[in-house]
This record gives structure tokens, sequence and C-alpha cells, in this order.
């Protein structure tokens, strides 16, 4: 069963067309990396996705749901969560608080201001920190972490946000290789039996969590299947091959 | 009542507004700068020109001139002292703009005393087109602030100078990276736009007196002309000044001259709230 | 105890400061104080809105008059119609201004005016993509807006020349002494104090933050960002418009400088040179600068304003978190440091 | 960075206390010897500074003079004098300073109406003395103030009639938006009205307007012989400016204004204001041996800036206030030196002026003058003291008289 869905997804931004009729579905507790060139739209995708920016033509289903063109806060409520490209933290508040807001279930007004921390979610906070290996940071200020800690910083607070689909783009940008390779564990034992998209370059990490890819290129759908098929594809090759002489 | 004469005066009432909003429409509208003292450096050209044409005797063009200089350097100094460390940091910016802005106001005032000066208009006499008149100062200052923006338009987009403005504007980090030094750029660019001000205040103190506290509605004008016209866009603070200088001559016969004012801040306010881009939009993504 | 000494010392010695003020110093002393509590509660007010979900208002006066308006307003109509309504040739208290004629009234106008006005504002350009300086210029066209208003409609608001003439203190029925209203605004001060930074401490506080951190991300979070902006903003008036009431018996008198650019520039000044976000750095900040003001402008008129505007580009440039805030900092590393060499030992 | 960063923070808190400490000082030094305290609560700066800086002058150059004649009893005149930047509020806190504090005998001071207003009721709970030395709109009487300057009634009682004989029927009122100007209005045109004149229009401007093209305009459509202007301030010279690059001379449409001085003719450049004309109750053209001694007196002290109605005022004001307190027998009883200036006379520069015997107004002469290419008025009729009426017997026939009770 499908958790996600477009059909004939396309925008424009001022005549340029990011993204043209791409239908795209995402099955329940899968794990799918989304590979392609700059500009091949991979970024977009997850913006319309998470409700950043509205689709010209096509719809998004989500659970079933039609969530095209939601206000941001919204699909994020119904479970998808996004971590950006970089480290997109709230940088002078302590990594507790990053967490705090994090939290699922008290987004009301009145939930904010008359919320206490109960037994359990301290409890799910321990666990959280020790996840991430901040368990004796807590009150250190975010922008004082290193840029590794950051990049964990935020998977908890994915964890803490407790989405059903989770949108990594591009986790390990940055890292060195070991960074990079315990971010891909990371990734595989946080998020176990959830739905996860990953925009990735770094093949290698690629190769560690991948199973079915996406292939992306000049906002339309390139090629799809399993990570060896995919490498002995042509066309996915030339634009690779493109890519690199290029970069 | 005479619309037609309505509808001219706007149309140097715009001119002025251009005038005093063209400076602003390079310091904030490209370098997003957002200068509280702008009125002050108004001011400052203003006083200028009182030491230069009133004072000295010198010829009007002259005292021009010298209030270009004059409110150039100021503007360097506050750039290279200031601002410059607080590039990215549109609070701070603002803030301390403010700051400079009352000592603009009390330095001025130690040197030139409390009570107002005067500012002779170099040109007297009216031109008269059937039942309209137009003293020939007005239609100078329209002509001279059509002048001054296509000067500035040349300036940005005929130039080297022009270019590397705009280049650093778009992208600071890459010019860097192409070995422009945006930091004497935007020197230059606040200066020039410093410059024009000054210059704005030398014509403006010929239809007014000149005093250390004239600066704090061009301030607000300008600015709303800026925004009103599109952050960033000449044209856009052409056409803004154009709708708020009619606007203000055409609504007197609404709500009078306070009415007139009000009216126009309210509608500049939901122009904001809509198009907060303002009427002409840059296309770029 | 020792908790609240240690994380309030500062607060609790200006406390201490100002509750013995009436004992060391003349009324004159005394109401120049209360007018500067007075201030301190209206730039708290703007700590909420800049300081913590970093909203630079440059209109935050126009709650503040709004507030100070409606008591003034209320206190000029309880002999009948006032002078500056007949030389209008009004000659009974027109329909929309009947219920100024009830002081409790007032009173209770001067906090939902200002509350709703704030909300109405909020939503106006919360619910939009204005952000950034543009929520800046919008309400310092607010400002100077309000200040035409106020002017415009002399019939009613005394115009120009403002409301004068006020009762000093008569909370409810007959006048109060200058000391018992000081620690009335004293003690409102207090609560103003704790309310602010019960709120800003608990969960909302923290998402407040955050919108002023990285609103888009808070965004992905699944929080509805503008209910929060909105909310603060509201609260903040809420706050403005109660300073606003107090300074009227302090001051005895209230004019369209109070609503207008003047003092909401002013204010801003406090904020940024106290500390922003740290509810007891503007405070101190509206404190300082009253005060230096105070002793300063009469000995060296010229030379103040200069002053002045020199401690603001100075704050700006070097202690960007304002004077409470990078001396909260230093004194922070320095403890640090001092504890590490003890547990070194 | 961080060192200077600590450095600068250091020398910034120092050198202000520093300040503060001195500060008090000074103030401290000037009220030690035994004297008669006087307030001068006049703005040294901000926007109104313009005017009242030159009114501390001559007040302060009145006080020289008196005590140089040995004082007053004795005893010499101490002036404290406190500014309030032109903000009503500061005028009202530096007010209670002056009385609570420095427990003053009498405060000079306050300019705008606003501002005098804000101070009323801090010298009248403390039962103190303001002589008030400006032109305002009248309306008011308080046991605690003297009003020294010019009210509505007098000037224009004569000047409107002046006009209507020698210059036309037809007026043109303009002013700017607030009390005092529309005060002045309405007893203009009913005087109008009785002489028989016709009101052929009324605008009013917002405070510190300076866009006059479309009110100009409004006013050659109207076509009138006279244009009254009570517009103050920037405004004014801004309006008579505009006025001028129009084209329109004094023999076209004529300015007549109660409100110009010598510095508003500087201000908006003499060739603006030429020919057109003006009531005051001084010029600096008078002709008395008094006035000559003064502007000599004046220019010898602070050079060669003009001398106005405003700075006469606050110079007698003083010679008032000195003679009121040689007559009171106790001044320390503020009663007695208010009951003192009843009746009072006093040769000013402007002539022989004089305080009501009851209404605690002043009496003073009036000069019709027209601005010369030289900054100055050309006198071409006085008149001698006129009645000041706080409520003008034309509008207010029956108001009741509160210094009757």
């Amino acid at each position: 069963m499908n958790i996600l869905e477009t059909k004939g997804l396309s925008v424009e931004f001022s005549g340029f067309k990011a993204l043209t009729d791409l239908d795209f579905s995402l099955e329940e507790g899968e794990l799918r990396v989304i590979l392609g060139p700059n500009g091949a739209g991979k970024t977009t995708l997850m913006d319309l996705i998470t409700g950043k920016t509205a689709p010209t033509a096509g719809t998004i289903h989500f659970k079933n749901m039609n969530i095209t063109g939601m206000d941001t806060f919204r699909i994020s409520r119904l479970g998808i969560g996004r971590k950006f490209q970089g480290p997109h933290l709230f940088d002078n508040m302590t990594v507790e608080e990053n967490l705090e807001v994090a939290f699922q279930g008290y987004h009301s007004l009145r939930k904010s201001l008359f919320f206490r921390k109960t037994k359990e979610l301290k409890e799910r906070m321990e666990e959280i920190l020790t996840m991430i290996q901040l368990q004796d940071k807590t009150s250190h200020y975010a922008i004082n972490l290193s840029h590794g800690e950051k990049q964990w910083l935020e998977m908890g607070m994915l964890l803490a946000q407790d989405p059903e689909l989770i949108i990594l783009d591009e986790p390990t940008t940055g890292m060195t290789a070991e960074e990079t390779h315990k971010t891909g564990q990371l990734i595989e034992n946080l998020f176990k039996g959830r739905s996860i998209i990953v925009i990735e370059h770094d093949m290698a990490f690629v190769r560690q969590v991948a199973r079915k890819v996406t292939v992306l290129h000049q906002g339309k759908l390139l090629a799809e299947g399993m990570l060896e098929e995919i490498e002995n594809d042509k066309r996915v090759q030339e634009v690779y091959l493109k890519e690199d002489s290029h970069a | 009542m005479n619309v037609m004469q309505q509808i001219v005066d706007g149309v140097s009432v715009s001119s002025s507004l251009l005038l005093v909003a063209l400076g602003l429409a390079i310091t904030f509208g490209i370098m997003k700068i957002i200068n509280l003292a702008h009125g002050e450096l108004i001011m400052v050209g203003a006083y200028t020109t009182y030491a230069v044409n009133t004072v000295a005797k010198l010829p009007f063009f002259v005292a021009v001139i010298a209030a270009f200089v004059v409110t150039a350097i100021v503007g360097a100094l506050m750039e290279r002292f200031v601002l410059r460390s607080l590039y990215g940091r549109p609070m701070e910016t603002l803030l301390a703009t403010f700051g400079i802005s009352i000592m603009l106001q009390q330095i001025v005032r130690i040197l030139f005393g409390a009570t107002n000066k005067a500012v002779i208009s170099p040109i007297s006499g009216t031109l008269t087109l059937g039942n309209i008149v137009i003293p020939y100062l007005r239609l100078f200052i329209i002509v001279f602030s059509i002048l001054m923006l296509l000067l500035t338009a040349y300036i940005l987009f005929r130039t080297k100078f022009g270019m590397l403005v705009r280049t650093v504007s778009q992208n600071r980090s890459m010019s860097d990276c192409l070995g422009i030094n945006t930091s004497r750029i935007d020197l230059l660019t606040f200066s020039f736009g410093a410059g024009i001000t000054g210059v704005a205040g030398a014509i403006v103190a010929t239809l007014r007196n000149v005093s250390p506290t004239m600066g704090i509605e061009y301030m607000i004008d300008s600015f709303l002309a800026v925004v009103l016209g599109g952050v960033g866009s000449l044209v856009g603070t052409a056409i803004g000044s154009v709708i708020i200088g009619e606007a203000s001559q055409l609504l007197t016969f609404v709500g009078g001259e306070i009415g007139a004012r009000i009216i126009i801040f309210v509608l500049v306010i939901i122009v904001i709230r809509f198009r907060p881009e303002g009427i002409i939009k840059l296309e770029s993504r | 105890m020792k908790q609240l000494w240690k994380n309030h010392t500062v607060s609790l010695l200006l406390l201490l400061y100002l509750a013995l003020t009436p004992m060391f110093s003349n009324a004159f002393g005394v109401e120049l104080t209360g007018k500067f509590i007075v201030l301190m509660i209206f730039a708290i007010a703007l700590d909420l809105v800049w300081g913590y979900a970093g909203l630079l208002s440059l209109g935050h006066a126009v709650f503040f008059g709004l507030g100070g308006y409606m008591l003034a307003l209320s206190y000029s109509l309880q002999k009948g119609v006032p002078s500056f309504m007949a030389r209008f040739q009004i000659t009974e208290i027109p329909l929309f201004m009947k219920p100024l004629t009830s002081i409790p009234m007032a009173f209770v106008l001067g906090l939902v005016l200002p509350s709703v006005i704030a909300f109405v504002i909020g939503y106006f350009i919360f619910k939009s993509k204005v952000s950034g300086v543009y929520f800046s210029l919008i309400t310092l066209a607010l400002a100077k807006l309000f200040e035409m208003i106020a002017i415009n409609n002399q019939a009613y608001t005394g115009g120009f020349n403002g409301l004068m003439g006020l009762p000093r203190f008569p909370i409810g029925g007959k006048p109060m002494e200058l000391d018992s209203y000081y620690y009335l605004v004293l003690a409102i001060a207090v609560v103003v104090y704790l309310f602010a930074h019960w709120l800003m401490n608990s969960r909302f506080g923290k998402i407040v933050k955050s919108i002023r951190e990285n609103e888009p991300r808070i965004a992905f979070l699944g929080y509805n960002v503008a209910h929060y902006k909105i909310f603060v903003f509201v609260i903040s008036g809420f706050i403005s418009g109660l300073a606003g009431m107090l300074y009227v018996p302090m001051n005895g008198f209230f004019s369209p400088n109070e609503i207008g650019l003047a003092l909401s520039t002013m204010i801003v000044v406090y904020v940024a040179i106290g500390g922003r976000g740290t509810i007891i750095g503007p405070a101190i900040g509206a404190f300082l600068i009253n005060l230096l003001q105070n002793e300063l402008s009469e000995q060296y008129p010229a030379f103040w304003q200069l002053l002045l505007g020199l401690i603001i580009v100075l704050v700006v440039l070097f202690f960007p978190k304002g004077i409470y805030g990078t001396l909260q900092e230093k004194l922070g590393a320095w403890l640090a440091q001092f504890r590490l060499r003890r547990e070194g030992k | 960075m961080r060192k200077t960063t600590i450095r600068l923070f250091v020398i910034l808190l120092v050198s202000a206390l520093v300040l503060v400490g001195c500060g008090n000082k000074n103030s401290g030094s000037s009220s030690g010897e035994d004297g008669i305290k006087v307030g001068i609560l006049l703005s040294s700066s901000g926007p109104t500074a313009l005017i009242e800086a030159g009114m501390i002058k001559t007040a302060m150059m009145a006080i020289e003079e008196i005590n140089e004649n040995g004082g007053v009893k004795g005893k010499k005149l101490i002036p404290i004098q406190e500014d309030y930047a032109g903000d009503p509020s500061m005028a009202a806190t530096k007010a209670k300073k002056l009385v609570m504090e420095d427990k003053v005998t009498a405060v000079l001071g306050t300019f705008t109406s606003a501002s005098r207003q804000a101070v009323l009721p801090i010298i009248e709970q403390n039962n103190s003395l303001l002589i008030f030395p400006n032109l305002y709109e009248g309306e008011e009487y308080s046991e605690n103030v003297i009003y020294t300057g010019p009210i509505p009634n007098q000037g224009l009682e004569k000047f409107i009639p002046w006009l209507v004989e020698n210059k036309g029927k037809r007026f043109f009122f303009i002013g700017s938006d607030y009390v005092f100007p529309i005060v002045m209005n309405n007893q203009a045109k009913a005087l109008l009205e009785m002489h028989g004149g016709e009101v052929v229009g009324e605008e009013y401007v917002p405070f510190g307007h300076m866009e006059f093209a479309s009110l100009i305009n409004k006013i050659k459509e109207a076509d009138p012989d006279i244009v009254f202007s009570t517009v103050v301030a920037e405004s004014e010279s801004a309006f008579f400016k505009q006025f001028h690059d129009y084209g329109i001379t004094a023999d076209d449409i004529l300015i007549a204004s109660p409100i110009p001085t010598e510095n508003d003719l500087a201000a908006m450049g003499p060739e603006a204001g030429k020919g057109h004309v003006v009531i005051q109750a001084y010029f600096q053209s008078v002709d008395t041996p008094e006035n000559k001694k003064f502007v000599e007196n004046y220019h010898k002290k602070y050079g060669n800036e003009p001398v106005n109605t405003q700075m006469e005022a606050a110079y007698y004001s003083i010679y008032l206030l000195a003679a009121a307190l040689e007559k009171a027998e106790d001044i320390t009883d503020t009663k007695q030196i208010i009951d003192a200036f009843a009746g009072q006379e006093f040769q000013a520069p402007s002539g022989k002026i004089k305080v009501d015997e009851e209404n605690h107004h002043t009496h003073l002469n009036y000069y019709v003058g027209v601005g010369n290419l030289d900054g100055q008025f050309d006198i071409i009729d006085k008149y001698d003291p006129v009645r000041p009426e706080p409520w003008s017997k034309l509008l207010y026939p029956d108001h009741e008289e509160p210094w009757k009770k």
C-alpha cells in the first residue's frame, strides 16, 4: 500500500519548468533514494510534498489524503518530517529546547501555554538524547555543536517529531567518511519501520542504505529500480558522466 | 476647482519626492540598508547649500555640487565605520542609523545654531499656460529630477561601476570569488546614494526653510515611495513617487491636506501588505 | 531561594533600589522614578515581540498611546464636555465616547482596545508574506498614521496640544497618595516581569523563540507560525496599553507624542541598549537611558543628544546583545572558567 | 575584539557616570548662595529651540542687568536653567524639579500651550508662580500664572479694522491645524464680520506641513484681497516661500499675519516676506531709547542675530518679576508676589506696558509692520497699550470671569 503518491506533478517558476508531469509513489516502510544532478528537481519535489511550494499542476496524496497545496504546518501534522540540506536548527536555543519544540501533539496555543513535561516525554527525551549521543550536551546551544552533532540533533528532532514519512535532504553533506557511515547506520536503526525518502549524491552512502532508487533529470523521471539495475542503466550513466564532466 | 492645476502641481510634488527617494532607491532598494538617517542626509545637503550659497554667496550650482560631495563623504564615513560591520543584519543597521541621525541633527545644531536658515530660490518667475501657473523653480525641479533619474539609471546600467554594483547586490560571495573588491563597491555605492540624497537636500531647501529636524518627514515619504514602487527598481521608485505626489494633491479635494496624507498612508500600508515586492516586481528566482 | 537569587540577581537588586527610592528621595524623584518604571513595563512589552519573536515593531507607541488616551479622555470627560470639545461647538459628549465617562469602563477599554488593534494589525500582517524589515516599515507608517489621526481629530482628542490638567491618581474614586500610587505601579511592574518570565520559559515561549531563530523550520515541525506571532503581538499590545494607562496619572498629561514615532523609536532604543530577549535587559535599558537623560540633558543639552546617538551606535556595534545581554554572557563565561579552575584543583 | 569590547563598555559607563556626577555638582553650586532663585524653563535643544534659545539669552541678560544694579531687595537673582527639548512631558518633569527640588521663587517659561498646560497643574498644586512670556490663544486664567505675552483680542482688535480700511474686505483664512490658529482665526472672522468684511475661504494644514501648491491653488481660485495666515513654525516659511515662487506679490494678494517675527523673515528669505503685513507687540525696528539700548546690549553680548517679540517679552518679564518682588513684603509668600503684579508697570523696549489689575494678562503696545528686504519690518502704524481679554468680549460676551471670584 502506497503511503505517498504524486500524479502528473508539475511546477513552474516564472517560465522555468522545475518539474514536469511526475508520477512518483512510495510504499509504506520503504526507504527510497532519489538521485539526480543539480537542478534535476529533487529538492523541488521535496518542497512540493512538504507544502513549501504549491504545484502548478498535478496532485499529491499522503495516506490516500489529498495534500496538494496544503499549508506546511498542516502537512507536517499529518506526519511528514523533513531534514533540510545542511544543519537547520534553532541556533540560540539549547539542545534540549530544540528537541522539546519538535515533540508533536502540542501545536495549539493553549496546549503550548500550559504544557507540562509528562514522565513519558522526559523518558522519550532521554532515549533520543542517548541515541544521538548528545545526552551530556543537553544545555549546550545548538550553534556551538560540531557539524556532525548538528546533523544528529536534527535526526533527534525528527525522532521527537515522530513522523510516518521522513524526508532527508543530503543528510551527509560536509561529513567525513566515517561520520557519513555512522549517519548511514543511524538512519537504518533509528528510523526502522518508517517510510523514508533520501536525497543523496554520495554513492558510497547510497550503496550503504539504498534498496530502490529513483533518478530525476531536468525535472523528469529518468529511471527507477533497484540500485544495481540503475547503476548499469545507460541513460543514467551518461547523465552522470555529463554531470562529472562539468563538475 | 482647477483640477488641471492640481495635476500639474502633483507632478512637481512627485518630482521633488522622486529626488528625495532616489538615493534611498540605491541604499535601501539595491543595498538593502534600512537607513533611518536618510532624512538627515537630506538635511546635511540642505545646510551645505545654505553655507555655500547663502553664506559664502557662491552660485547655486556650486552649492549643489558641494552638497553632493559633503553628503557623499558623510555617507562614506557611515559605511566605513558603522554599516560595513552590519551587513545582513537589517535590524542592527536600522538602530545604528537611527543613532547616527540623532548625532547628525545635533552636530548641525551645534555648527549652525538652532535658528532656521533660508536658501534663496535660484530661479524666480512663473510660466502661465491658460489658467495653469507653474513657477520656473518647480519646472526646474521637475526637469532636474528626471535628469537625476536618467543619470542614476545610466550609471547603474551602462557603466562598469553600475554593473559591479548590481553584481555585488545580486550575489556577494560570488562577486568575492570573481575577485571584485566588494567592500570598496559597497563604500562607493552607499556614498553615491548619500551624495544624490544630498543633492535632493539642496533642491528642497529652495522650497522651504532649512532646519536640523527637516529630514524626518522626507525620510518617511521616501521609504513609502520606494516600497510602494518596488524595492530595487528605479522605475518603481519613480512610479511610487508619482502616485504619492499626485494623490497628495488630488486627494485634497476629499479630505483636505490632512485627510489626503492619512488616506495615502493607509493605501501604502495595504499595498505593502498584499505586494511586499511593490508595484514593480523584479522577476528573479 | 538560592536559585531565585542566582537567576535573578540583577532584577532583585533593581527591585530593591526601586522599592527603597521613596524613602531617600523627594516627591519629584519618586514621580520621576515612577515614570521610569512605567517605561520599563512598556520596554518589556516590546521585548516580547522583538526580543523573543524577532519582530521589530517601530510603532509600538500606538498601543501605549491607545491605552493612555482611553484613561486620559475618561478623566477629561469627568466634568462634562471638556473645553477642547466645546471649542468646536460640541455641546454634549458624542455617543461613541459615552462609555469613557465611566473611569472603570475606561480602564477596561484601555486594555481591550490596544489588544484588539494589535490583533487586527497582527492578523492583517502575519497572515501574509510580509516579514522582517517590511513589518518594521508598516509599523513605522502605523505610528505616523495614529499620530496624525490623534492630532487631526482635535475635537475628540485635544489634538496637537494633547490632554492636560489630568487629576493625579484617582484610581477608584478618591485621589491616591503619590507613594501608594508609586508602589502600585511598581507592584504591577513586578507582576508583568514575572508573567513575561513565565510566558517566555513556557513551551509557548520556546516556540516563539524558534520562530525568531528559524521560521521555516518551525513550520515544518507543524506549528501555525501566524497564530503564535499574532498571540504574542496581542499580549504585547495589552501590556503596552496597561503601561500607557499607568503613565497618565504619573504624567498628569497626555499628548500625541505618546502615540507616535518619537516614543516608538525611543522604546526600541531602550530595548536594544538594555539587551533584547532578556526581559530584565530592556527594563534596565529604559531605566539607565532615562536616568542619564534626566541627569545630563540639563547641564549639557547639546552634548546629551550626541552622547545618546553615540551610545546607540556603540552598543549596536560592540554589544549586539545589549548591556545586560553582554554582561550575562561575559559573567557566565567567567563563572564557568572559575568553576573549571576550582574543579581542576 | 573581546578586549576592545570590554574596554569600550567600561569607558561608556564610566564616562556616563562621571558626567552624572559633575552634573550634580553644577546644579548644587548654583543653588548654594543666598539669593532669589528664578527657574528658566525654556528649550535649548529640540524643534522649538530655534525661538526659545533666543528667549533664554534675553532673560539672562535682564537678570544680569538687574544684579549689576544691586539685585532685588539687596539679593541677587539666581537663574536655574532647565531644558525640556520642546517635549511637554519633559517640561512637566523639569517644572517638578524646579519647584519641588530647587524650590525656585518663580518659573519663567514654557513656549507652546501644550508645554504650558503640562506644567500648569504642577505650578498650581505647589502654589508656585509661572510667568508665561509668549503669544497664546487665551481662554485661560490661573491664580498662579502671570501671562506677560500677547493674546488674540489685543492685536486683532486693531489689525482687522486696519486691514479692512487700508487693504481690502475679502479675506481667505489659513492656519496650522490646532487650537491656537483656530481660536485666532475665529476671533479675526468675528471682527471681520463686525467691520463688514467677507470670508471667501478657510483652510487648515497639518502641523509641519511643507507642500502648499494645492493650498495656493485654492487661494488663487478664491481670489481674495488678503490671506490671513496663522500658519506657524516651519510651515510658515514654506508657505511664504512657495507663495512667492508662484509669482504672487503683496500687491496681488496680501498676506496679513500676527505670527511672523524677524527670525521667520530670516528663515523664509526676506524677499518672500517683502511687502506682507504683520502685527506684533514688538519689532526690532521699534524706535524708543529703551529699545536702542536693548538691541545694542544684545548685539554686544550675543552677536548680530535679529531680536524679536518673544525675546523682548522674556526680557521685560524678568523686569516685571523683579518689580513685583521689590513690591511684595514677604517674597516667600507666593500669593503676595502674585498680587504685587497687579497694575505693575514697566517701560519696556516696546514702550510702556502694564500687567492688568485683575486678569493676570498684560496690556501691550501694538505695531503694524511691513516686511522689507533687510529682514526687518518697516513700522507703518502704532497702537497704545490694548487691554487683554482672555475671553474675547466679542466671542463670549457673557463668559464668567474667573478672576472675579
